[in-house]
């Protein structure tokens, strides 16, 4: 690989449609630059949630960044959102190229 | 007779129940719904064009009262005889003091089945009712004090789906006039029975899967999914009556007040009270009232309309 | 003359074939597949409104064994003639006992394209037609002393999106009878055919990418999609005439005869006989048989049916 | 007074820059513009059936080098005036160069609205003009000498979603003639308002999501966004003019030539020139002169189009 | 992070769509609690599978589980369908908060 | 686990929707044998992307393959891409049953 490889930590956060919008903007107010986000369906403690009904619409957000910035989202979901929202969680490492533009 | 679109619904409700395979694309009942209120709006605009604006505007703050009294009763049978915490009371009663569209569309396809007239601001009426109970509703759950992001709020309900849709096609029926809609009426119009007629299905569809709520929580859900639209339909009949409406309008302004939201109201109760179980509110708003609205309620609250205010035609 | 729907399923092929870049959305053809057969079960229940269902029953018995016949015929012919191993024989049989719903709508359309009547029970023959031949097609794979769970498979046959809809909108039809079905019926017939057209430009598409599939299994593929729809059309046309239908409800008959399946099948048979190559079965009902039939099958099936079954009409 | 489809795309276009919650479906977005394609195709090839086609090959072959024109003197003023880098301004000039179906089926609109008849090629001008540009602009940014996979380029371009459907729909139209499409009218005519109308909305709703690029791009943009279709609609009314249509018929080659493209050019030049930014020319094409062509472009071009053509009609 | 965080195992499986719900089944059956489900095309072994069209879509589904769990699921997709179906399976470590949750 | 596992790269490509096939022409080109694409909207340095209007939709693809290979084409994405399209590429190790599938 010609160009400088890193690692960051790659944060997926599945959880109801309704929220959507509200993560996304704590997220930019939390550093964050970019993200993914894509629909799916699921089950979970909170029942099924199967996207053909909006109230049950789940979506998957993707952010790949620092790890302390994935620390620091994951710790923010856990104090707002973990109790009263369907919502799960993840982190995994990645290897990326142009570490700077995360 | 029962109306044709009330067997798409049942035939939607007993394919759920049955735990049948089908299953309409999500984009067709988004579809069907943005149709539904834009013809909606465009009727409604283009029945506005034809009167005074200005003698609308104390009706429009009669049933802003009507709207706020149902959440006011609802949260506190709900906090009283239901003995719900504050936020699923909150959340569940301004469900109740909001409108439902499908529930209306119904009722407008039950009246013109019927040729049986109506006022035309009732589609006003539809797009005014659905937001404040919303806000009566975070207030019973937060208090006026707490730093709720009203601007967000403002935003989520005055820019909604629902809202922007009916304003927008009432302002293009009211501008554009009978004959300006009319190279657009062959889909608006004549589309109209046939489209809610697939929306119902799918409806029951939806419906059929808050059955197992029901289940769980209980007959008081039931027994105030059915007698929290009746005390509504005597609230509307006599706001209706005393804003001397015709039958066909006291009909639809029961109908509104009667019905309960389930689309616009989740949504933002989803976000300002967040500790309120949804599948409580829907289950009542969707798994009774709308049923029970559909089958008994319409053609009742046009009873009851044409024996109170059947003089005032 | 060619129908024109007919002209954009050969639109469709084309464009497929030419590698085009012309893709519907999946919610599009979704939608018109469940409008199809909304429209002809609506249809079917209205006509069935007007007679007794009594005397359909023996009519229903015989159609069933017409496609248990079928289906153990193509068996045979895929084994004996084919070399097809057990699985794939008994997959692709199944594909042609049973029938399909396209086949069955272009027919329609071009018998009321031509003002030919036939029996309202045909669309009763095609929810019937559907499934037994997935049953036999299964026993045939897998003997009958197996653990198969019949249960699961009996849900998804019996209540398969394709059957839900043909006999929910059938008790539909039925129970609103003409009258009641009036105000829906500018969606539901006026549209019928613009919507097949749509829906068949689609298919062509579909139909296109099975061609691979049929280059590489050379012409026993390509012979037995085009006899068997032939074989199974005597046999509907005997069925047809022993039944004493009009000429136009025996060319329906013989067309959901003639006519493979491409949903229910499938899909039933990917559970159930995972061993078997689907591509196959499809390539062999989508990629010849179903385009034999719009082309060339349907205006034969009637002649031979005016031919034979014209005295009784 | 203004059209009432043109309402719905002012309402998008409010809707989307007061951040209204408003979002149709994707998959109705893409079944209108599939569905508006397909009947301008069919009503295209309807009216080509009643005539001779040889006498248009010359006429082709002017819009070709109309479309190439304008390209290049698009070119030239975003070289020049606007200092555009080299691949930027063959990207923009080519979206210029090229057509709006949407102009185009706005301008069929309002036109039927008022009943003025035009020249059935119309729509084969549309099917032609919509690639040229393309070429030029690739050539521009690139010279002819470079590795441009033109293969591919030439399937992007022939077999792109938007002429294979009106190509098509064109065929069908002229194989099946006035009687043979009478049964699919109902939906392809009859919906077509309604369905643009709809269509507008969300085209409204994307407009408005560009003029955040035009407000970082200032003046320039938005001026040539401007000044271009009507420097193209001069060059449209000459050729229209010289080639003897009608006023209808001129308005519409006026409109070809003042509409700049939105959805087929900037799909090939994001492959063929991907240094040029997107942003940039569908803020001018999308915010600018697509709105511009609705609001004062098709009444203007008309009366030019009377102004001088009128004698001819 | 002011919770605990733990490792678990992200299984992912990639398959034909009429398998969805004999797989979510067979997973429940298995001690799973949670699963999400998200629609996919792709191409591989058996060919082209586009979301366009029933019999050839795929769907991805992830289950977020222990690593006994993903080993067991894993073990029971190879003996019961990668025989006759197109499908890939995968597993990756992630970690999450709640680890009772999976 | 009865089969033989192993270890692979996952490579994810989110990047606009109108490189899809080239991309997939691409890889095929580079011994690649199967592929996964969803839809997904997302924002980043190239402004925000949501689905709903085709030059603006995003979709993400997976590739399993080995290392090596999955160097390669992040080698090659950045040689021809990284200037000029809105895109996001990482890498994954995954365990994968059957390894003489990718
Ligand atoms: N064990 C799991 N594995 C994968 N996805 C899960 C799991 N549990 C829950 N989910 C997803 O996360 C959503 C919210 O989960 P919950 O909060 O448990 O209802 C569900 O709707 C699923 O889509
Ligand atoms: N190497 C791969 N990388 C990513 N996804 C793959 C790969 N191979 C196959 N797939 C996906 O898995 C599905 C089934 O694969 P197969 O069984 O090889 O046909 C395909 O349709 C793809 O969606
Ligand atoms: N930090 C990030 N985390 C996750 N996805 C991202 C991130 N940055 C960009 N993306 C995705 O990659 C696409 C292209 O990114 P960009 O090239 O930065 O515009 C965006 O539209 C997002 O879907
Ligand atoms: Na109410
Ligand atoms: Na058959
Ligand atoms: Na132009």
């Amino acid at each position: 690989m010609t160009a400088p490889s890193e690692i960051r930590s790659l944060l997926t956060v599945i959880t109801e449609a309704a929220l959507e919008n509200t993560l996304l903007h704590d997220f930019e107010g939390r550093g964050v630059h970019g993200c993914t986000v894509s629909d799916a369906r699921g089950r979970g403690q909170r029942g099924v949630r199967d996207a053909a009904w909006g109230e049950a619409a789940n979506v998957r957000i993707e952010v790949i960044c620092r790890r302390e910035c994935a620390e620091a989202l994951l710790d923010h979901l856990q104090r707002h959102y973990f109790n009263n929202y369907a919502m799960v969680a993840f982190v995994q490492e990645v290897v990326v190229l142009r570490p700077n533009k995360f | 007779m029962i109306d044709v679109v009330v067997l798409f619904f049942l035939f939607g409700l007993l394919a759920g129940a049955a735990r049948s395979e089908l299953k309409l694309p999500a984009a067709l009942y988004e579809t069907l719904s943005v149709f539904l209120l834009l013809a909606i709006g465009l009727k409604g605009g283009e029945g506005l064009a034809k009167q005074a604006v200005l003698p609308l505007l104390p009706q429009l703050g009669s049933v802003i009262l009507l709207g706020v009294a149902q959440t006011l009763i609802a949260y506190s049978l709900l906090r009283a005889v239901g003995r719900f915490d504050r936020a699923n009371a909150a959340s569940t009663a301004a469900h109740y003091g909001s409108v439902s569209v499908a529930t209306f569309a119904v009722a407008l396809n039950w009246l013109a089945t019927r040729a049986i007239p109506f006022e035309s601001q009732a589609a006003v009426f539809l797009a005014v009712m659905e937001i404040p109970a919303i806000l009566v509703g975070i207030v019973l759950a937060r208090g006026i004090n707490r730093h709720t992001n009203w601007r967000r709020l403002a935003h989520e309900t005055f820019l909604g789906k629902g809202v922007t849709l009916l304003l927008g096609s009432m302002a293009i029926g009211w501008l554009a006039g009978p004959d300006g809609l009319a190279p657009i009426k062959g889909v608006f119009y004549e589309l109209f029975k046939g489209a809610l007629a697939l929306f119902l299905l799918e409806m029951g569809l939806i419906v059929s899967r808050h059955f197992g709520t029901l289940r769980q929580h209980g007959l008081f859900l039931v027994g105030f999914g059915i007698a929290m639209p009746l005390l509504s339909a005597l609230l509307g009949l006599t706001t209706g009556i005393a804003l001397g409406l015709s039958p066909g309008g006291v009909t639809l302004l029961v109908v509104l007040a009667a019905s309960a939201s389930y689309i616009a109201v989740p949504a933002a109760m989803r976000l300002a009270v967040p500790e309120a179980n949804p599948a409580l509110s829907l289950a009542a708003s969707l798994g009774i009232t709308f049923p029970f609205n559909l089958l008994v309620g319409i053609p009742l609250y046009h009873r009851l309309a044409v024996h109170f205010a059947g003089d005032s035609a």
